[in-house]
């Protein structure tokens, strides 16, 4: 038997799998390292003891318990790092793809694959790895490992008793959050790399079974029980939906070529892609399929009408975990959306996407509504979870500006590049309020917009950052925010304004005679606007309102390290040279995207 | 042989079922059912393309989502006994301390 | 297509299943629930004989009756309300 | 980097760099460290000043200053290189200076100083003099930038400190007017970002300076060369509309003046001043650069309506005044009044008449931040600002009551004052397009000569004892005093600038005449050539 896989032997394998092979690496560190003990195995009938060093008395120095949330920061430092290796080594050196027999090939030339490392998926492992960390680094402050920790003293007092239990209990379950939040990345990662449906489904499952956990993770507080079950509830139906879709994909691709070859691969000669693009009418198997298939996906970007148990686990959970949940879930769930329907079910230039006018209705729908809602609520973190919803309505209205057709090849990189930008830019300052949020929550609450009265005066800084964040989230020139909105704005503009007439005399002729895509363009500009109060609004709290308690946030180094971080990347990513490196990176996954 | 359709027939009509169910029960254990039942219809899609094309590939993916289905029963459970922990129910009605 | 042996079969499996999984739906009690699950996914396992899929069909029923079932009555064990006044009407 | 870009770019990190320095220096030296900070604040200020006018006397006043066609790239002075800031979409760091906007910058430069030294003993100085470094960073921003993403950024950028300025420095009822004007001005600047937004999409690509991604750019000199900028007349006139509001309500005319009122009535001495001397200069400084610039056309076809807000201004602003009883309440009508004629002037087309608008906006720079001096020390001495409360100024602060005389005399046009030169300017480019419909605009002017000449006779002249004159009640039996001595240094410097401007009033106007010359015949005639007008 001949044991010498092609996939294992080949050189690539490690070289194109860096920031997983790290990952898993990190995975089993975290599982070995704070195990290891003095334990010894007799050998039978001697006496000699030989050392396993897994189990037994543990030592000291490899049981403390700062020693999970070091591993798993560093790993993620190391996985983005070699993912953001790609576009310093350049395309063709870095796009490698693998099949599903073993053959790995650079340059991707071949089609029939399942994995394929390139741009596109290395930015998002990017986004992927440089969230967790963030919300690695936030639960460092949120849920601190103690070395000095001790056992209650039979004789204090309740409270005292209660606070040194929870104490152990957090040094206790260290290993199992950074662990959870490692089988995240890589479940994510396995999302963005893989063009084959199911390992794509598989990717999303690894992922989301971990963050359900995680968004139940402090079990001692009242709401997150409630959250997850609600988030994981809503989240496995729409798995199950998204996979029965799947199942009808893949009966479709082989009915269609005479059962020859069922595959649920998205590209070569018989994949997804090519099936969909041979297909002259609708059919109504592809259709159901199809968009069954989204459902999942519009729950992870929690786009409506999959929307509704977003808000509650945002404001059921911890900040960090929530700051996860709008980030690095988000992007998750854009980046199995462009796969899907770019590469799949992408129209061909002039021609319109059957998924066109559901998606631009929903794009509208979730922008206002996300607003909207946003408006009338008091508590930050639902503001912030409706604020994700609104967002997710703009990159979607650019996904619908791009199923239209009308654009130009160049236009349609515009518009992907602004998803990538956003999704990446979105990474510095929702984690940064979701951070300021966890400076709140620490001592006491950040449910209600009473824990930022007065920030202000109680701590300068973070209360500038805090209205920086908004600002950025709300927009507004030059920070980041703006830039990928504009980038959305122009994307659709330039689409669609060839289509109006253009000997059109007044602007009402033309106006009228324009595509409707256009109009995607108007709601963004005016729900823009509608956004401003209630980012506004926590600026008007943070400095206008008297305080409700007069604590200090408390000291949380990580955690400030880490705001003044994303306050610096915030700023510097909407103008000048880092913006047009992270813009040129954006565009070069674009490409990347495109070409499949 | 049986015709693959009628599987496939007998897998939308089962994964309708529980769609139905985790929409109208309220209990979340009958929920969880609700979806390993949805789950299950995904296999039968499944078999019945592998039985068409006699490839083994849908067979893999049906171990694999069986996999998938008891890991998320497992997990989702865990999450039933923590919610339950804190609040003593588990009926979906009754946990509504985030509506606001 | 005549009606032979493996369609009846197949039909009294299918019959099940559906039954199955209506009951485990609209039964009152978690209890009737999780029995009216086993009679399908015991169904299910029977289609997958039929199906050809022998070694799935074990599968399925070590997995799901074996294991997830076990879960789920665990999962219904520990987190049964406390004996109510109500309870006994 | 140039010495515009320093210009620019100086006050603005020095403003940040020195409140933050604020923030981190140990309570134990606080006190020392906010004396040093407000005299490296004025150091600066003056430095800026300094600066500001060897620009000016290096190039010759910038009277003989033509070079390339009129707007065009290289026709600016100290014009610097494009530096891409945002290369996907076309930002540009792109600044240069013109007759247009020299006159405003070196204002801003004079008041900023003048604004310090008055409200040098403010509370909380440190922050409130870095605030006031900062406002002039965004200000000289706005007048020095060529690229309207940069304009419209440094646009917004001014309010920040301002709704600081008001919120913290205030009145009563600060928080309420810091709102307004924050509410308002961002609302309308919105309408003009849409405007510049829509031109921006019809700009042609140019190497190296568009995006990369959009293929647009923001350059203010390039779209002013581009032949047809907007294909659609009723778009470039949606976009003409969409400016005009966001400018107007800068300026602020009637019907969207409501904020300017509160804001200036709650707002600090210094920041009124600053309110009232440059900010309001912006709408009519950016309607001139971007508005008439880019769509002469649509220019020459408002006409009427400009007329129209410009008259409606300058009567309602006038007879609002005439009912005032609060002092800084009526300057503020009185700024709304004057503006209106900037409005006026414009609406001539005759280089005149542009040149008259031009130095009104100067003139008013220096002639109503020293009203806003008058009624803060007022306020601040005799903590009132009713108008009939206080009788015989000129006995208890001679001073003052001089100051208040001088600066009311300068605001209704009096001769050999700054103010006179303009109105005069503008109106007889009045009567040379419309003839004797100047009539209307020349009576108006005497409205406002009525209710300056009242006010001033109830509050410094008229009292029942010509030796005590009548305190008002908010006094509380303190004894009346004169000002301060650097309220009176301020002073003396802005009416001193008041009557020199009056007397030479061609150290500007020549420039200014330039440069609406070079925009009537490189511009307007085509403008009016292509809508077949014969000029």
């Amino acid at each position: 038997m001949n044991i010498e896989s092609p996939l294992l032997a080949h050189p690539l394998l490690v070289e194109s799998l860096r920031p997983e092979m790290t990952i898993i690496v990190g995975i089993l560190l975290l599982i070995i390292v704070p195990n290891l003990g003095n334990a010894t195995v007799r050998i039978p009938m001697t006496q000699f003891r030989i050392p396993v060093f897994l189990g037994g008395e543990r030592f000291r120095a490899t049981s403390d318990p700062l020693i999970p949330g070091v591993i798993s920061m560093f790993t993620l430092i190391l996985a983005m790092a070699s993912s953001l290796m790609t576009f310093v080594e350049g395309a063709a050196l870095s796009t490698v793809c693998i099949s599903a027999n073993g053959a790995i090939q650079q340059g991707c030339t071949g089609s029939d694959y399942i994995l394929r490392s390139d741009a596109f998926s290395r930015i998002f492992t990017s986004i992927f790895s440089f969230a967790l960390l963030i919300g690695t680094a936030a639960m460092i402050n949120r849920m601190p490992a103690r070395v000095d920790a001790k056992a209650p003293h039979p004789d204090s007092s309740d409270s005292l008793k209660a606070r040194a239990i929870h104490i152990l209990l957090n040094n206790r379950r260290q290993g199992d959050f950074h662990l959870l939040i490692l089988f995240v990345a890589l479940g994510m990662n396995i999302v963005a790399l893989s063009t084959n449906l199911f390992l794509l489904f598989v990717g999303l499952e690894l992922a989301s079974l971990a963050i359900y956990v995680l968004v139940a993770f402090m079990k001692e507080e009242t709401t997150s029980g409630e959250a997850a079950t609600k988030y994981f509830l809503t989240g496995s139906v729409s798995s199950a939906v998204t996979l029965y879709g799947m199942s009808l994909l893949y009966i479709w691709s082989g009915s269609a070529s005479d059962y020859a070859s069922a595959t649920l691969n998205l590209t070569g000669p018989q994949g997804l892609a090519a099936t969909w693009a041979a297909m002259e009418t609708l059919e109504p198997l592809a259709a159901i399929g199809f968009g069954m298939l989204l459902v999942g996906f519009g729950f992870k970007v929690s786009a409506v009408p999959f929307h509704f148990a977003a808000p509650d686990a945002y404001s059921g959970t911890s900040s960090p975990m929530a700051s996860i949940l709008a980030t690095a879930s988000k992007a998750m769930g854009f980046a199995a959306l462009l796969r899907v329907l770019v590469v799949m079910a992408g129209p061909e230039l002039g021609s319109q996407a059957f998924w066109l006018p559901v998606l631009g209705l929903l794009s509208v729908v979730t922008m206002t509504w996300g607003n909207l809602a946003a408006l009338s609520t008091e508590n930050p973190k639902r503001m912030l979870a409706y604020s994700s919803v609104a967002h997710a309505g703009y990159l979607l209205a650019a996904l619908a500006a791009l199923g239209s057709g009308l654009a130009s090849e160049s236009t349609n990189e515009v518009l992907i590049t602004a998803i990538v930008f956003h999704l990446l830019v979105l990474a510095f300052f929702k984690s940064g309020a979701f951070l300021i949020l966890t400076m709140t929550e620490i001592r006491g609450d950040s449910s209600s917009m009473e824990s930022l009265y007065g920030l202000g005066r109680r701590d300068p800084i973070i209360a500038v950052s805090m209205f920086v964040f908004m600002l950025a989230l709300a927009g507004v020139p030059p920070l980041s925010g703006f830039l990928s909105k504009f980038l959305v704005i122009d994307g659709i503009i330039s689409a669609s304004t060839g289509s109006g007439s253009i000997s059109a005399a007044g602007a009402m002729d033309w106006l009228s005679s324009v595509h409707w895509v256009f109009w995607l363009a108007v709601s963004m500009a005016l729900n823009s606007a509608l956004s401003l109060f209630y980012y506004l609004r926590v600026g008007q709290v943070m400095f206008f309102e008297k305080s409700k308690s007069i604590l200090p946030l408390p000291d949380a180094p990580m955690i400030r390290i880490t705001v003044i971080l994303c306050l610096i990347l915030t700023v510097i990513s909407g103008l000048g040279p880092f913006s047009q490196t992270l813009v040129d990176m954006a565009t070069m996954a674009a490409q990347h995207l495109l070409k499949v | 042989m049986i015709d693959p359709g009628y599987i496939s027939g007998l897998s939308a009509i089962l994964f309708f079922i529980g769609l139905a169910g985790a929409f109208t029960r309220k209990h979340a254990i009958i929920v969880l059912m609700c979806i390993e039942i949805m789950l299950n219809a995904v296999n039968l899609n499944f078999v019945a393309v592998a039985m068409q094309t006699g490839d083994p590939e849908g067979w893999v993916f049906i171990s694999i989502a069986i996999a998938i289905a008891a890991s998320e029963v497992a997990v989702g459970l865990a999450i039933f006994l923590s919610l339950y922990s804190t609040r003593e129910t588990i009926n979906l009605d009754e946990v509504d301390l985030l509506k606001h | 297509m005549a009606i032979d042996g493996e369609l009846i079969t197949f039909g009294l499996f299918s019959l099940i299943a559906i039954g199955g999984a209506l009951g485990c739906v609209y039964a009152k009690r978690v209890a009737h629930s999780m029995l009216s699950l086993v009679f399908c996914f015991f169904a299910v396992a029977g289609v997958f004989v039929l199906a050809g899929a022998e070694l799935l069909s074990a599968i399925q029923i070590l997995v799901y009756l074996g294991s997830v079932m076990l879960v789920v009555q665990f999962g219904v064990m520990l987190t049964r309300r406390q004996i109510m006044e109500g309870d006994f009407e | 980097m140039n010495e515009l870009e320093i210009l620019t770019l100086t006050p603005l990190f020095a403003g940040l760099l020195l409140l933050l320095i604020y923030e981190v220096v140990p309570s134990s030296t606080k006190k020392q460290a906010v004396d040093l900070i407000k005299y490296a604040n004025m150091g600066i200020a003056v430095l800026l000043f300094g600066l500001a006018t060897q620009i000016g006397l290096e190039n010759d006043w910038l009277s003989t200053w033509s070079s390339g066609s009129f707007g065009a790239q290289g026709s600016y002075l100290l014009e610097s290189e494009y530096t891409s800031l945002i290369s996907s979409i076309g930002v540009n760091w792109h600044v240069g200076i013109d007759a247009l906007s020299y006159p405003m910058i070196w204002l801003t430069t004079l008041l900023i100083p003048i604004s310090m030294l008055v409200q040098w003993d403010a509370d909380k100085g440190a922050q409130f003099h870095s605030l006031i470094l900062l406002m002039e960073g965004a200000l000289l921003g706005v007048f020095a930038v060529l690229d309207l993403f940069l304009f419209y950024v440094y646009w917004e950028l001014t309010l920040v400190p301002m709704f600081f300025l008001i919120l913290v420095w205030g009145g009563e009822n600060r928080r309420y007017a810091a709102m307004k004007f924050f509410i308002y001005t961002f609302a309308a600047s919105i309408l003009m970002l849409i405007g510049i937004l829509i031109v921006y999409f019809h700009s042609a690509p140019v190497s190296g300076i568009s995006g990369t991604l959009t293929h647009h750019h923001f350059d203010i000199p390039l779209l002013m060369q581009q032949s047809s900028l907007i294909g659609s007349a009723g778009l470039r006139t949606v976009v003409f509309l969409l400016m005009l509001v966001g400018f107007a309500t800068k300026m602020p005319s009637v019907p969207v003046h409501t904020w300017l009122p509160d804001a200036h009535v709650q707002a600090p001495t210094a920041g009124s001043m600053l309110l009232a001397g440059v900010m309001l200069k912006m709408g009519a400084y950016g309607f001139l650069r971007v508005a008439v610039s880019l769509f002469p056309q649509e220019t020459i076809t408002m006409i009427p309506l400009l007329i129209f807000l410009g008259m409606a201004s300058l009567f309602y602003g006038a007879w609002v005044c005439l009912g005032q009883t609060n002092l800084k309440r009526m300057v503020a009508y009185s700024s709304v009044s004057h503006m209106g004629l900037i409005f006026l002037g414009i609406a001539t087309m005759q280089p005149l008449g542009i040149a008259g608008a031009l130095f009104m906006m100067f003139a008013h720079g220096i002639i109503s931040p020293l009203l806003f001096a008058v009624c803060g020390s007022f306020k601040h001495h005799y903590h009132t600002l009713e108008i009939g409360s206080m009788r015989g100024l000129a006995h208890h602060s001679p001073f003052m009551a001089g100051h208040m005389m001088l600066g009311w005399m300068a605001s209704l046009g009096l001769p050999l004052m700054a103010g006179f030169v303009a109105e005069v300017a503008i109106m007889i480019a009045f009567w040379m397009t419309f003839g004797w419909w100047v009539l209307i605009p020349a009576l108006t002017l005497i409205l406002t000569a009525a209710y300056y000449l009242w006010s001033m006779q109830r509050t410094i002249f008229e009292s029942g004892d010509p030796h005590h004159g009548i305190l008002p009640d908010t006094m509380h039996d303190e004894k009346p005093r004169d000002i301060t001595w650097h309220e009176n240094a301020g002073m003396f410097l802005l009416g001193g600038l008041t009557i020199l401007f009056g007397i030479l009033p061609a150290l500007f106007f020549e420039m200014m005449s330039n440069w609406s010359t070079g925009l009537v015949s490189e511009i307007m005639i085509d403008a009016l050539t292509t809508l077949g007008v014969t000029p």
